[in-house]
């Protein structure tokens, strides 16, 4: 067996255990020096990204792979801790490293000034294998205890600037509200195993029932974790937690609610995928309609915004409607076969590029914002102008991601919108409208930022504004990139990442025969 | 060369399609068009001088400061005409972590109702 | 936070012993009666918190300072991890119990059911309760020394 | 009772009565209905692990790796506390 | 034949916990809301573990004449459970030392009073 | 029999407390409501079997928890002042 066969065998262990071993390492390593433990933690991030890259490239080309923890053979998965990767795992992973390797370069140059920075890359290691952890889990009880990893590293990192009274507050609000959602999600997860006897989602999958019970369960599941995800109306922790943590920590926690929305989808696609029947058609249309009241409401609070980090936040929220609209259209009809195969592929396969593209869109905006921060220390709109004559690089990278978050043509945005667009058009011609609606505001929203902010004259407060640091700009150069690259190829991009991810989501039963390899359910 | 020619793919949603080559002549004739106008443009401007200043019927010029739109009443008129509509969302988003738990409780009840009833 | 009285402070001096030895038996004997590293530490930082209120944090902090508790807690979490790592090396996957069957330290099988109390048993088990009752002892008395002694400081902002 | 008090407590009540009826369909207390994940660690953990305690063998073997969860959540918690009360001037 | 009461304790103290978050004004009121959240679902956990008339799943000296696999009580409930209360406390300590902060900000505990970001 | 009727008797003894734990205006007599709450729970565990968790929740939920609650109130502010 060679080393890469070695490496691929154990990578999604591996993948959750060095970010571990590399936070539990940090205090002890920066001892020695601040550069030196910037060098380490970024190659912990590099290696991590690697064997993602590595077992997302085996995945996609059709393998699920699992991995029991403290035995060799797949003969007991009933008491022991599974971990299923399939395509829509490494998906989300592939989002995740992109977004954690980009902070932590971000984070080189931005956070330099303040004092508790290894803490903070400590926190950030842990959010990391938190994510991870979530991502490719196959367990039930192991999703909670990732979930919470998570939350509890995000929470002390929104509190980083704890000078500022805003910042402990959105800290607070935020942790109160994720350990209330994940106590939901305990009992709900106590519920499943009460009836069943079993812990793990393949195991629980083959045979659920949907009995009242496992009906409350499924509703407290999707209430909690569409709270983490941001869903109106129980968004209004992540404005406050998103504008007030510093710019480097809000793109990782961009791929922790993006997170809690995998979890979504796996609670109602290969939890409850044997009883689709069932369930399909009203949760699909509570999805729908959740997604229609997020767009609308995060794109109005947006444009009323002053708050350069507030605004992208408000954004965000009505960026993460677009995709509960694609994947709840999905779910509608999934149940209808006929229908499926006309609208439901292409609504799905809209609804999972949306969730990178929107993690890359409001990533980039929102290091654009700390950008202006850390060269003006200003973060209200009103107060802002004239900073293209300062800072242009900045300038272009703003300019990218509004194009590419409001759908214009050349980014990224527009081709997952196009098929939400299409598909949602066919399902209710409404719902399509409200979506063009909220894209159309969205760009609005983004053209009162780029006037207040970059155009105007030049004030004369911010004379000794100075371009960010190369390392800062790095980090955006290599997401603008990519959504160009994203942009100007889509066909290669829902070829190879996102038909595979759509498949795993819609082929539950392959999911589940890998654990059981006697199931008969499914199509 | 086949990664290469799938690059070039067109990409066919259905009833729209999208190539690469072709967006990327278009932005090029854009440009073209752009540096076409450009050359039309007056020679004799100079800068630092009395042309650079902007005319207002003669007024003295404003501050910098002045000068500048704010970012908050760019959407003055849109804003004002639909202020029922934001007055009822700015009143929806207290800042207050009770009613934020209180939404939650919300939304699990009318899916409790909407899931176990029907 | 200040000491209290002298007569709490030599009551608790006699009893924090007492603790000790509970917590650290709790520790050591997790595979084989109720308890075992989570239990024990609990038990363990609860006696430290008991001195931590009797004597004043300030006292306290003077003796034991938080920056030497990090670590402890990060030396605890590394041999945690090392072990399940070591599952890897020396048996195939994460957290294979690879000293089960060994014969040498903590090998022995016990024989099905009832059966008499043997420390020799279980494995790794022993070994990654003592690493998880000093990641534990660290992680808990740590949070109360520093909420202790931060809610002395003032800060102002 | 003011207004929002008031809408509060309808949909407080809703959520209850839906929770209780749940608490009423569970099993009988004290009577599992399906044991078979239980029953396979009882009786193989004394010859699989070696623990005469089996809650010790499934916190540490069968499910180690949710008490790795657990204890990173422990180091979390007390590097976030000793994050909020550092000083913050360098 | 108890009809079911632990269960309907547990969802008592849920309703408890989340009617101190909703209704109470006071942030460490709030945080003990949470406290009892989790006492609740700990319970229920082990609740659900339970067999009639078992004994805990430990084989040091094991009462004699006990059947091994029925007359055992759950062993996984109660690993979770071990993991569910160390997260409790990690989280309480979390939310108390913000709590301190916040207090020092702005020198009220009252949920409605602090903040105020719209 | 006798074991039902504590299997009643417990339940209600944490639902009172956490009722006062609840409705008290002092904190610190809330915070101690909530440590005889913990260890009610702890005991009524030890009942239902599961010692080692009656062990955790005695020295985790009745003693560190009281013990941070009660630096934390003592740092801030005592009596709870609706208004």
């Amino acid at each position: 067996m060679s080393f890469i066969d070695f490496l691929l065998q154990h990578s999604p262990a591996l993948i959750v255990a060095i970010p571990l071993l590399g936070a539990f390492l940090t205090p002890l390593i920066s001892k020695i020096n601040n550069r030196v433990r910037n060098v380490f933690v970024i190659l912990i991030i590099l290696i991590t990204t690697i064997l993602v890259m590595l077992l997302a490239s085996d995945v996609f080309s059709g393998n699920i792979h699992t991995y029991v923890f403290g035995s060799q053979d797949l003969t007991v998965p009933l008491v022991r801790i599974l971990f299923e990767v399939d395509a829509m795992s490494a998906f989300m992973a592939i989002i995740g490293s992109i977004l954690l390797l980009v902070s932590v370069i971000y984070s080189w140059s931005f956070i330099d000034e303040n004092s508790g920075l290894d803490k903070y890359y400590t926190l950030v290691l842990l959010l990391a294998a938190g994510m991870f952890g979530m991502m490719l889990t196959g367990d039930m009880f192991n999703f909670f205890v990732f979930l919470e990893i998570t939350s509890i590293a995000s929470c002390a990192l929104i509190a980083f600037w704890t000078n500022k009274g805003k910042a402990v507050e959105a800290a607070f609000k935020y942790i109160v509200i994720s350990s209330l959602a994940a106590l939901f999600i305990l009992f709900s997860i106590a519920l499943l195993y009460g009836q069943y006897n079993a812990l793990n989602i393949a195991v629980l999958g083959s045979v659920i029932q949907f009995s009242y019970l496992d009906k409350i369960a499924l509703v407290l599941l999707i209430a909690a974790l569409a709270m983490k995800a941001g869903i109106v109306p129980m968004h209004m922790w992540l404005p406050d937690a998103y504008g007030r943590a510093p710019a480097s920590v809000t793109i990782i926690l961009i791929g922790a609610t993006q997170a809690s929305l995998y979890g979504v989808f796996r609670v109602c696609f290969t939890l409850y995928g044997n009883t689709i029947n069932l369930s399909s058609a009203s949760i699909g249309w509570i999805i729908v309609l959740l997604g229609l009241i997020t767009m609308l409401i995060g794109v109005a609070m947006a444009l009323i915004q002053s708050d350069f980090k507030r605004l992208i936040a408000f954004s965000a929220v009505a960026e993460i409607g677009f995709i509960f609209l694609g994947i709840g259209t999905g779910l509608t009809l999934f149940a209808n076969n006929q229908m499926f195969g006309l609208i439901g592929t292409t609504a799905m396969s809209g609804g999972i590029f949306h969730i990178i593209n929107d993690s890359l869109d409001v990533g980039l905006l929102f290091l654009v914002a700390g950008a202006v921060y850390y060269a003006t220390k200003e973060t209200s709109l009103d107060k802002m102008g004239g900073l293209a004559r300062h800072m242009k690089y900045t300038t272009i990278f703003f300019i990218i991601g509004l194009l590419a978050i409001s759908g214009i043509p050349p980014m990224n945005g527009f081709a997952s919108k196009l098929l939400i667009y299409e598909s949602t058009f066919q399902l209710n011609p409404i719902l399509s409208i409200v979506a063009i609606l909220s894209s159309i505001m969205l760009l609005a929203v983004f053209v009162k930022v780029f006037h207040s902010a970059f155009l105007g004259p030049a004030l004369p407060k911010f004379n000794g504004v100075k371009e960010v640091p190369k390392t800062m700009l790095f980090a955006m150069g290599i997401i603008a990139s990519i959504i160009i690259i994203f942009g100007l190829f889509p066909d290669l991009v829902i070829n190879n990442i996102v038909d595979p991810a759509v498949n795993a989501l819609i082929n539950y039963s392959d999911y589940i025969r890998e654990v059981i390899p006697t199931f008969t359910g499914g199509f | 060369m086949a990664i290469f020619e799938s690059l070039l793919n067109t990409f066919e949603t259905g009833s729209g399609f999208w190539n690469p080559i072709v967006w990327l002549v278009t932005i090029l004739i854009i440009f073209l068009i752009i540096y076409i106008l450009r050359g039309f443009g007056n020679k004799n401007y100079k800068i630092n001088t009395e042309q650079v200043k902007p005319f207002l019927s003669g007024n003295p010029e404003y501050d910098k400061e002045k000068m500048h739109i704010k970012g908050s009443n760019i959407y003055w008129g849109f804003t004002e005409s639909l202020k029922w509509i934001f007055d009822n969302l700015n009143k929806m988003h207290t800042g207050n972590t009770s009613d934020y738990i209180l939404w939650f409780v919300v939304i699990i009840s009318i899916l409790f109702l909407v899931v176990g009833l029907i | 936070m200040n000491g209290m009285s002298r007569i709490v402070k030599t009551i608790a001096s006699i009893t924090f012993p007492l603790v000790m030895i509970y917590g650290l038996y709790i520790i050591a004997h997790g595979h084989l009666t109720p308890g075992g590293g989570f239990q024990g530490g609990a038990v363990v930082a609860s006696g430290c918190a008991m001195i931590l209120i009797a004597y004043g944090s300030v006292w306290t902090l003077g003796k034991i300072k938080e920056k030497n508790l990090s670590i402890l807690e990060s030396v605890g979490a590394i041999c945690f991890i090392t072990l399940a790592i070591l599952g890897l090396g020396f048996g195939t996957v994460f957290f294979k119990n690879f000293l089960i069957g060994s014969e040498i330290i903590f090998g022995i099988i016990p024989s099905f059911g009832s059966t008499i109390s043997n420390i020799n048993t279980a494995g790794v088990i022993p070994l990654m309760n003592f690493a998880v009752g000093l990641k534990v002892i660290a992680g808990l008395f740590g949070i109360v020394l520093i909420m202790a002694y931060a809610s002395t400081r003032r800060d102002k902002y | 009772m003011s207004k929002r008090n008031l809408f509060a407590l309808i949909f407080f009540v809703i959520m209850a009565v839906f929770l209780f009826i749940s608490s009423l369909m569970m099993h009988p207390f004290g009577n599992p209905e399906k044991t078979n994940m239980d029953d396979e660690i009882i009786e193989n953990a004394q010859i699989e692990t070696g623990t005469n305690n089996g809650v010790t063998s499934v916190v540490f073997d069968y499910r180690g790796f949710d008490t790795l969860g657990e204890a990173t959540i422990l180091f979390t918690a007390v590097a976030g506390v000793i994050m909020i009360f550092r000083r913050m001037n360098k | 034949m108890i009809f079911n009461f632990p269960f309907i304790a547990v969802i008592a103290l849920i309703i408890i916990g989340l009617y101190a978050m909703v209704f109470r004004k006071n942030l460490i009121k709030m945080v003990i809301g949470i406290t009892i959240i989790q006492s609740g679902v700990n319970l229920f956990l082990i609740t659900l573990g339970y067999r009639e008339g078992s004994v805990a799943p430990i084989f040091t000296s094991l009462p004699s004449g006990t059947e091994i696999p029925q007359g055992m009580a759950f062993p996984v409930p109660q690993a979770l459970t071990l993991t569910s209360i160390v997260i409790g406390v990690a989280v309480l300590a979390l939310m108390l030392s913000l709590i301190i902060h916040i207090y020092r900000h702005y020198g009220t505990l009252d949920v409605r009073k602090i903040g105020g970001e719209k | 029999m006798i074991l039902d009727a504590i299997h009643i008797l417990l339940p209600i003894l944490i639902i009172a407390s956490s009722l006062f734990a609840v409705l008290l205006k002092d904190l610190i007599a809330a915070a101690i409501a909530v440590a005889a709450m913990s260890l009610l729970l702890s005991l009524e565990f030890f009942i239902l079997q599961a010692p080692d968790v009656a062990i955790a929740e005695a020295g985790v939920g009745a003693c560190l928890t009281t013990a941070i609650l009660v630096i934390a109130i003592k740092s801030t502010k005592r009596m709870e002042d609706e208004k």
